[in-house]
């Protein structure tokens, strides 16, 4: 609960925030004419940079969502000298999945549920805590959090960090004074609505969507007006073609699609309205063809027999205007999806020579086991290929786009279905990539697990998971849990795939010095030949990591590269939320295959900051 | 008149095999056991029917070491146990008595065996699932076998040391023998079913 | 009837004094010690099988009140009279008690008297063992009461279908002691059914080949084979159960790769059966009490045997009759179909003998023979509903209601409680040496009869209007409240025809006229002692020449050279039964009833921990170890006195 | 002879003991929709009654408080079947927990579930960590295994510990 | 006393049998099996009445009894006699062999029936209520309803048959035997009617404390209102507009009705109890056990338990004016 004197702060800054509208207004009205003159001139090095400059302005680092930085002081040569440069406690025990931001000379971290971001000056060569801004949202939100309360980072724009809270909120501060600009609520926690995503600032739309695929909410992105945080417009994944944003613009590229309100005949009756599709993922921008990117979550409940038909729109990927939210194509990964095949994950935009010939794509590892390399202008798959252990489907049919089930791993009433492979969390749950332009490889940090399940009965009750399956996961073939892939798209192929004996539940961070980057939850930050795969250099930090490496050039003109510790998510749950290993179905299942996670690390939360000496 | 009366104090008072009725006792527990055993083997077969895979995903193949031991020791024991059979009949004390007590030594490494499959070599628990239920039932029932046929053969053992021995303890012997070809031959098809049958089925 | 037909000792008159001599003996080793612990240690066929027949008496009784409780909540519609959770543990109990503490129970314990007299030995094959099964028995039989009394009684049914009598949905033990139950039914019965067959074959007197073996006793073997095969099944169902309700296995879990049809493959595979162990016995009783009243043996003897043995065999080729509504292939259910119709061949070529020896005998009226006339008419009836539900089609529409409920009353009842209190009435006067009241024994038996059509077939029509089984009350308006009435009104009346028969008992044990050996004029061994028999049955085990000994004219030669000193008996050849050797019988003791005792205890505590079953065991070692223990045999049978 | 057993079973019967009696007539409510907590029985009918307890298990799927907590290993909310109870482990602690909710995120049910029931659920839910006497407790359910049967848990001694890594 | 019992059942069967949905079929499924019941029945009245006749025509002339038995026996009587036995024995195989073969032939064309274009429901029992849907290609299109089934006159309805806890028999004797709803396992038959009207249907597995009172009605109406009817059930329930039935749909929303019972269009999405969409448009309540009227359903919502010990509904403690609006709620959704 806030107390009495930040209650009257927020009201006071709410009447100023009035005042000031017209002001806002016009500033968001010339930074959106630049952004586009910007855009319009840009070539497709627009799409791939981070800036020279050697910031980090969003979780992912550009729009294409390559997580690659130009900078090279860091090489594959000089990497084994790397140490710490300085370190930051962030208070928070719980799973720290967020990229840290780099702006100018400051760093900002957001933490886990409480949700708190910490501006911290970077010019003293060390993290002092410039400011600090405490939303204080609503505890109970943690009751309705599916998998830990994470928070997946902020985004800035324009003098503001934007980030979402646990309990639907979504707030902008000054990047300056941490002073609160807006803040809007945006969802309804009593419903089961949550949001951890980070995220993404395009021109003046801040686009957020929430969490909750496991309580029967219903899944949204939205487009906020990054002025003053107003809700410009909202699609939803699911329901009739108005509430999707589903208009005259709308050609997917596969001709079963192009039928009207999909999102309702779909679903047996009503259950669109409790269907899922939360958008708690990843977004990418192509400021070429104006179009966002971004996959939808899992249909609810998990239970398939409760929700007969394809399910549109979850477990899909939306191409839409950033403007209007109006979708120009979409494609459905896994139909009336029957494993928590969430289609979240990152869209990695390039410019790839597909059969001799160049064409704009998005590459998307799925959580369904393949990484489809689609046109991103139309929406057709150009190529899906499994990049780990699959057997729950046989492949894409490239002239319908339909995945090919194997019904004997769809589940069924009452009844265990063993071995499914990828388990729930997919090959790949929400942990991104990261693309090196220089070695054509895209880093897929992933695990490898299987699992059984039972599907069940189960009613819906508003604000309590609703889901309808009993889930034992375990490692699959091979014994280790996680797994490093690094993906060729165009010859769709694995170069090289290390193996890691927990999931690799961090993100993958690639640079010019052709050195990747990533997390371990059994304590070790790694780093890699971008090549070969050859170890490098790894450092044990203080508790496992799944957070999101970045790299930045300091105020000091050195690289440095950050990471955030803290152990959690729905893989580390068992640690972060003391669950009990003796029960299989802790956490959907994930606890069974993390049973000795506790042996490895503990709780934590800490910044840790990497130089060369 | 002389059939008037049916004489038969000259008839012996120990048999062995069919002619004694404590044989056909036995037989009849073989039946009511053998029957038993057949019946979970049924079950086996049709839990069967209810999985994918046999045994299923994430339980390996029954390890064939200490079955194919306990196959050996309890095969290999079927020659003591003809022996101290033989022995038996000739009513010879000592010799019984120590045929015996190798009886109960191989009783007992069977059983050890045992407890060497329920502790790994089977992969699963009980309470796993359906094929972990109908195999330990199996094995459980048939090392039960193997342990009455080990207590009565130590007792009679005792009783053949201790004394005061009388003929039937002989009889007993012999029975004894019986009941323990059952055991050894019954766990040929409980060996060929929990450990081969997954292998092809 | 009171002459006697045939001698009842062919002793040479000079041989009165060592009569005299070796009957003191006898008696002197064979009876049974006074007292308590006499009770308990008791190795006599007799008085165990009469505990066992009184004991099952009783259990009837209850089971009777328990019918009456019943009929009383579906007098009328929508009776709050019984609660719907009393009423499934009375029909549960019901079922249970009649089928595992009554009807088996009593079957085997005619035999266990009857087998050893109508052979012509002494006791049974294994007389310690005999005493133990009835311990168990009868402390099974307790523990299910006491369980009812303390509302643990179970209340899924006698049949106890998984998943409803699973772990998920009968919490509590109430099913756990319906389990147990069965483990010490089982046991009991195996027992008999061990000593029923060893005796049997081994033990028969010279000259009685088994193509001279009586009806009864043939109908004995059958029924034993039958429940040594038949009980296994439930044996490892029922520990099945067990094991999914108390150590969590998953033999019926349908989400672990369990099956509910299993269970009811497992128990029809017994329960079938069972059927027929009640009923193959009770055609013995028909046969036997036929035979004696129309005074002549009965037509079609290789016949009637035949049918016996292959009523054994196919008893257990139609089990899947019970299924049908489960959903089958084709092929399955016109096979089951006519499995279940061809059982009528067997049951027919009896009734037809029957008949036909009625037909060719001379017929003497007594109560015992209106008992078996009786049954021939409810058979037919009980057996033509049961060709009825044979049929598929027909059987999806009468499968689980009252029709079924009439039809298998109509077998029980008709033809199984019908026999077997004829053969009470027949028997009686060997028992206790007194004649029953004929005036009595007919009034119960038209009070009997006409109550039993009374109740029960209404029942049919019930059924036919779409009455199921097993419902705790029925609506107002759904036309059923008219049979019900009926029936109920039957179920006073033959409750009043039990109760007469029951006085005509009472009476019978107290004011009976004497007896003689054999009042009826029967053909069979057991009329050759005295009523009631002596503990050794015969002074000189007799031999035979003919399937009907007592009415041939010849005399026949007996049995000298047993030893009297010494609880011993002859074993003959299985087949021609030529004597063989001698054999010692093990004497009263007091050791199988601690075993029964321990047995209880760790199946008791087995209830709640699976290390009752340890607890048990390591009883079971001691008690046993005690049985078993050599204590001072006859110098002549100890090792050292061989040269 | 039927008497004489009938009028003993009626004896035996009075002195029975209540482990197995199922009491469907109590779940008939007493008075309005609580807003607070209701005045509680002293002992928790449902304690040491195998029904009971069974319901409860029932219902804590029925109610979905195995969304949260699973079997009792917990996910979105706290494990069950551990020795650490948050806010007690008695059974009017975890009645109040229930009824009223618990600011981290446990919903309130009070109003939504009956008494009866709620005690049904709190005999179950202690029954998870062997809080209950042991010949009450819940066998397997008829679903995939997922740990280890409540019968079969050995009593864990609670504590209570205040919520950790949680303000 | 058998022989009048047999008289008094044929008249009664011939009386009872317009009240008896098992001899009054209401279809080509029920009315093959009863065709077999009559002949079966009347083979099996001559044969009794042949064994009866015999029995008592043997007792009424029997020869008196000599005193004792003898084995001495007139081979030429045996022969007869054996000979007769023979003789019924072959009938009866006879008979069985004709009861066979009928029973074959009928369980096969209840097989044939099924026609190109069924309706399709899946019926769910539960304890101790049924839950029905009606299948459509379009998932959207698909129906749900509770306890009471309607089907249209003349085609024929594929019943698929589950269940979730225990076992449950589907059987609906006017139309159809029954079939075993078997949790793992899935089974189906084909009914028809063949006249519009009702038919109690139940449960005929013995399925715990309410076996007895599980019932559900099958409904048999002409096409067109059939076709009216199931449109009329893929309709939503709309949130009430006067304020009254809104208080008891908000009471119905946050309180315990919610947590179990789904009303479609509302975020009452409960899978524990019936669908109440369209409860109103019901004839009965908690399975065929109560009429579907205004007090039973207030009756029923307060102390279910009364009426149906031991059912899964716990009883509500609703103020009178909160039960009320909960009923005008309620009543509002035909």
């Amino acid at each position: 609960m806030p107390g009495a004197q930040e209650i009257v702060d927020w009201w006071n800054a709410g009447r100023r925030r009035h005042r000031r509208r017209v002001a806002a207004l016009g500033v968001a009205l010339l930074v959106a004419l630049l952004t586009i003159i910007v855009a319009v001139h840009s070539d497709h090095h627009a799409l791939a940079a981070v800036g020279e400059d050697g910031q980090w302005l969003r979780a992912a680092g550009d729009y294409a969502s390559t997580r690659y930085s130009p900078l090279a002081q860091i090489t594959a040569a000089n990497v084994r000298q790397l140490r710490p440069a300085w370190s930051f406690s962030t208070g928070g025990a719980r799973g720290h999945e967020a990229a840290p931001l780099v702006v100018g000379d400051t760093m900002y971290v957001v933490t886990p549920y409480p949700n708190v971001v910490y501006a911290l000056d970077l010019r003293a060569g060390g993290g002092t805590v410039r400011w600090k801004y405490e939303p204080k949202p609503a505890a109970a939100a943690q009751g309705v959090a599916c998998c830990d309360v994470v928070n997946r980072g902020a985004a800035y724009a324009d003098g503001r960090v934007v980030f979402n809270t646990l309990d639907a909120h979504t707030i902008a501060v000054d990047a300056r004074t941490g002073r609160e600009l807006w803040n809007t609520k945006l969802g309804e926690i009593n419903r089961g609505e949550t949001m951890t995503m980070a995220p993404l600032i395009v021109r003046d739309r801040v686009l957020v969507g929430n969490s909750g695929g496991e309580l029967g909410v219903r899944g949204w992105l939205a487009g906020l007006d990054l002025a003053t945080g107003a809700v410009a417009w909202r699609a939803y994944s699911t329901g009739p073609d108005r509430d999707v944003l589903i208009g005259r613009a709308f050609r997917p590229f596969y001709a079963a699609d192009r039928v009207p309100n999909l999102g309702v005949t779909t679903w047996p009756a009503e259950a669109w309205r409790i269907g899922g599709g939360t958008m708690w993922g990843w977004i990418s921008y192509d400021p070429e063809l104006d179009l966002v990117y971004h996959g939808t979550g899992n249909p609810g409940p998990w239970n398939p027999d409760q929700r007969p038909g394809d399910n549109k729109w979850t477990s899909a990927i939306f191409a839409r205007r950033p403007a209007t939210g109006e979708a120009v194509w979409a494609y459905q990964l896994s139909p009336h999806d029957l494993h928590d095949y969430d289609g979240i994950n990152e869209q990695i935009l390039l410019d790839l020579d597909i059969k001799g010939r160049r064409r704009k794509v998005l590459v998307r590892p799925d959580r369904n086991g393949y990484v489809y390399v689609m046109d991103r202008a139309t929406g057709e798959v150009l190529s899906a290929t499994p990049f780990a252990h699959v057997n729950t489907s046989k492949g894409v049919d490239l002239a319908t786009g339909q995945l090919s089930l194997n019904d004997e791993k769809t589940p069924v009433l009452g009844k265990v279905v063993r071995d499914i492979c990828p388990a729930a969390p997919g090959a790949k749950d929400w942990q991104p990539s990261a693309w090196s332009p220089r070695t054509g490889l895209l880093y897929v940090p992933h695990q490898n697990l299987c699992m059984d399940v039972e599907s069940v009965e189960t009613g819906y009750i508003a604000g309590t998971p609703f889901v309808g399956m009993n889930v034992r996961m375990y490692s699959g073939p091979g014994g280790h849990r996680g797994e490093v892939t690094a993906w060729d798209p165009v010859n769709a192929r694995a170069a090289w795939k290390l193996k890691e004996p927990f999931p690799v539940w961090s993100g993958a961070l690639a640079t010019a010095g052709d050195v990747v980057f990533y997390g371990t939850m059994d304590r070790w930050f790694k780093a890699v030949d971008a090549k070969t795969g050859e170890l490098l250099w790894r450092f044990q930090t203080a508790s496992g990591i799944i957070g999101q490496p970045i790299t930045y050039r300091g105020p000091d003109g050195k690289q440095y590269v950050a990471v955030l510790d803290g152990v959690g998510g729905w893989a580390g749950a068992i640690v972060s939320a003391d669950l009990d290993p003796r029960d299989t179905g802790a956490a959907l299942g994930f606890v069974n295959a993390m049973r000795d996670l506790p042996a490895h690390t503990a709780k934590g939360g800490t910044l840790w900051v990497f130089a060369l000496p | 008149m002389s059939q008037r009366a049916l004489d038969v104090s000259a008839l012996p008072t120990i048999a062995y095999g069919p002619r004694a009725s404590i044989w056909w006792g036995v037989l009849g527990l073989v039946a009511i056991e053998g029957s038993a055993l057949a019946i979970v083997g049924v079950s086996y077969l049709y839990l069967r029917q209810n999985f994918v895979a046999w045994p299923p995903p994430g339980t390996p193949l029954p390890a064939l070491g200490a079955a194919t031991g306990d196959l050996v020791v309890l095969l290999a024991s079927i020659v003591p146990m003809a022996i101290v059979d033989r022995l038996a009949r000739a009513e010879r004390r000592r010799p019984v008595a120590i045929g015996l007590g190798v009886m109960v030594l191989l009783g007992l490494a069977s059983l050890a065996l045992r407890a060497l499959q329920f502790a790994g070599a089977l992969g699963c628990r009980w309470d796993s699932h359906a094929y972990g239920s109908v195999v330990w039932t199996l094995l459980g029932m048939h090392a039960a076998h193997v342990l009455t046929s080990t207590l009565e053969n130590a007792l009679l053992m005792a009783v053949l040391v201790v004394g005061p021995v009388e003929r039937k303890d002989f009889v007993d012997a012999h029975v004894n023998a019986f009941y323990w070809y059952f055991i050894a031959a019954v766990w040929v098809p409980t060996y060929a079913l929990v450990y081969l049958a997954p292998r092809f089925l | 009837m009171s002459s006697t037909v045939g001698p009842t000792s062919t002793l040479a008159p000079g041989e009165a004094a060592r009569e005299t001599l070796d009957r003191a003996a006898l008696e002197r080793v064979w009876s049974t010690p006074p007292g308590f612990l006499g009770w308990l240690t008791s190795a006599s066929h007799k008085s165990v099988a009469l505990r066992y027949i009184v004991t099952a008496f009783g259990f009837f009784a209850l089971g009777g009140v328990l019918a009456a409780l019943m009929r009383l909540q579906l007098t009328r519609p929508e009776s709050r009279l019984i609660g719907p959770d009393l009423y499934n543990q009375i029909f549960t109990m019901h079922g249970s008690t009649m089928m595992f503490l009554f009807a088996v129970p009593v079957m085997e314990a005619f035999g266990i008297y009857l087998v050893p007299l109508m052979i012509g030995t002494r006791n049974v094959a294994f007389p310690r063992m005999n005493n133990f099964g009835y311990w168990i028995y009868l402390f099974g039989g307790l523990m299910l009461w006491t369980a009812f009394a303390l509302d643990i009684g179970p209340d899924t049914g006698w049949f106890a279908y998984v998943p409803l009598s699973g772990p998920a949905y009968s919490p509590g033990k109430r099913v756990d002691i319906w389990a147990q139950l069965i483990t010490f039914t089982e046991i009991a019965a195996l027992v008999a059914a061990v000593e029923l067959i060893v005796t049997t074959l081994k033990m028969r007197c010279p000259g009685m080949s088994l193509n001279r073996m009586p009806l009864f006793v043939w109908a004995m073997l059958v029924t034993a084979f039958m429940v040594i095969f038949a009980m296994p099944a439930i044996m490892v169902a029922s520990t099945m159960l067990a094991m999914d309700r108390l150590v969590d296995t998953h033999f019926f879990n349908p989400a672990e790769g369990g099956d509910a049809l299993l269970w009811q493959h497992l128990f029809w595979f017994f329960g079938h059966p069972e059927v027929y162990i009640i009923f193959i016995p009770a055609t013995g009783f028909v046969s036997t009490i036929v035979s004696t009243f129309a005074r002549r043996r009965i037509v079609g003897y290789p016949a009637m045997v035949l049918a016996l043995i292959a009523t054994g065999f196919l008893g257990f080729s139609l089990w899947v009759h019970h299924m049908f509504a489960v959903g089958l292939p084709q092929l399955g259910e016109a096979f089951f179909t006519a499995a279940s119709m061809m059982i009528a061949i067997p049951s027919g070529i009896q009734v037809f003998c029957w008949l036909a020896t009625l037909r060719g005998g001379r017929i003497v009226m007594r109560a015992p023979l209106l008992w078996a006339l009786g049954f021939i008419a409810l058979f037919v009836i009980g057996g033509l509903t049961g060709v009825m539900t044979a049929a598929v089609p027909l059987d999806l529409q009468l499968h689980d209601t009252y029709f079924v409920v009439a039809h298998f009353h109509y077998v029980l009842i008709g033809g199984a409680l019908f026999p077997l209190l004829g053969a009470v009435l027949f028997w009686l006067p060997k028992m206790c040496g007194r004649m029953p009241d004929e005036r009595l024994g007919r009034v119960s038996f038209w009070i009997t009869f006409v109550g039993f059509n009374l109740t029960f077939f209404p029942m049919h029509l019930l059924g036919l209007g779409g009455m199921p089984r097993r419902v705790y009350t029925y609506a107002r308006d759904a036309g059923l409240t008219t049979g019900n009435v009926v029936a109920s009104a039957g179920a006073v009346v033959l409750t009043a025809g039990i109760l007469v028969f029951l006085a005509n008992v009472a009476w019978t044990l107290r004011r009976g006229a004497p007896a003689g050996d054999d009042p009826w004029g029967a053909e069979t061994l057991e009329w050759a002692t005295a009523s009631p028999p002596p503990s050794y049955n015969f002074a000189y085990l007799p031999t035979v020449d003919g399937q009907a000994p007592l009415w041939s004219t010849q005399e026949r030669p007996v049995v000298t050279g047993l030893r009297t000193d010494v609880r011993e008996v002859l074993i003959t050849d299985g087949v021609d039964a030529t004597p063989d050797h001698r054999h010692r019988l093990d004497g009263a003791s007091v050791w199988p009833f601690l075993t029964a005792v321990a047995a209880t205890i760790g199946v008791v505590t087995a209830l709640f921990t699976p290390w009752g079953v340890t607890i048990g065991s390591l009883l079971a070692l001691v008690t046993l170890t005690g049985w078993f223990w050599p204590r001072g045999a006859p110098a002549h049978e100890t090792v050292e006195q061989r040269p | 002879m039927s008497r004489v057993a009938a009028l003993a079973c009626v004896m035996l019967a009075l002195v029975a003991c209540e482990r197995e009696h199922r009491r469907f007539s109590e779940v008939a409510p007493a008075s309005g929709r609580p807003t607070h907590v209701t005045p509680q029985p002293s002992r928790n009918p449902a304690e040491g009654n195998a029904w009971a307890i069974a319901q409860g298990k029932q219902l804590y799927e029925a109610y979905n408080c195995n969304g949260c907590h699973a079997n009792g290993g917990g996910g979105m909310g706290p494990a069950l079947m551990d020795a650490t109870w948050l806010y007690g482990s008695e059974p009017q602690d975890v009645y109040t927990s229930i009824v009223e909710g618990r600011p981290n995120g446990m919903p309130a049910f009070g109003g939504r579930i009956p008494d009866v029931q709620v005690w049904q659920l709190v005999a179950y839910v202690r029954s998870m960590s062997g809080q209950t006497r042991f010949d009450v407790r819940p066998a397997r359910s008829d679903h995939m295994r997922v740990k280890e049967s409540e019968q079969a848990r050995r009593p864990e001694r609670p504590v209570t510990a205040a919520p950790s890594g949680r303000p | 006393m058998s022989r009048a019992a047999i008289v008094v059942a044929a008249v009664a069967c011939a009386a009872c049998s317009g009240r008896m949905p098992v001899l009054d079929p209401g279809g080509p499924q029920a009315a093959r099996i009863a065709t077999y019941w009559w002949i079966v029945f009347w083979l099996s009245a001559l044969i009794l009445a042949a064994v009866v006749a015999f029995l008592l025509h043997t007792l009424a002339h029997r020869r008196v009894a000599a005193a004792p038995a003898s084995l001495v026996e007139d081979t030429r009587v045996e022969r007869r006699l054996a000979l007769g036995v023979a003789a019924a024995v072959g009938l009866t195989a006879l008979t069985l062999v004709v009861l066979l073969v009928t029973s074959v032939a009928t369980g096969r064309a209840l097989r044939s029936f099924g026609g190109t274009d069924p309706l399709t429901l899946e019926v769910t029992g539960y304890q101790w209520w049924w839950d029905v849907e009606y299948w459509d290609p379009v998932p959207s299109q698909r129906v749900r309803t509770a306890n009471e089934i309607h089907i249209p006159v003349g085609r024929p309805v594929l019943v698929k048959t589950r269940s979730l806890d225990v076992i449950h028999s589907f059987w609906v004797p006017g139309l159809h035997g029954k079939k075993d709803n078997i949790p793992g396992h899935g089974s189906s038959l084909v009914l028809q009617a063949d006249r519009a009207g009702t038919f109690i249907g139940r449960c005929a597995e013995f399925c715990g404390v309410q076996h007895a009172h599980m019932q559900l009605l099958v409904i048999a109406d002409q096409p067109e209102v059939f076709d009216a009817w199931l449109q009329a059930q893929r309709r939503s329930a709309v949130v009430p507009t006067d304020a009254f039935a809104r208080h008891g749909f908000d009471l119905f929303m946050t309180g315990p009705c919610a947590l179990c019972h789904t009303v479609l269009g509302t975020p009452a999405g409960g899978r524990r109890g019936p669908d109440l969409t369209h409860l109103a448009s019901r004839r009965t309540l908690a399975a065929g056990t109560l009429p579907n009227t205004v007090g039973h359903l207030a009756g029923w919502i307060i102390d279910p338990q009364a009426q149906k010990p031991g059912a899964q509904m716990p009883g509500n403690a609703f103020g009178a004016d909160d039960l009320s609006a909960l009923l005008a709620f309620l009543g509002g959704l035909s």
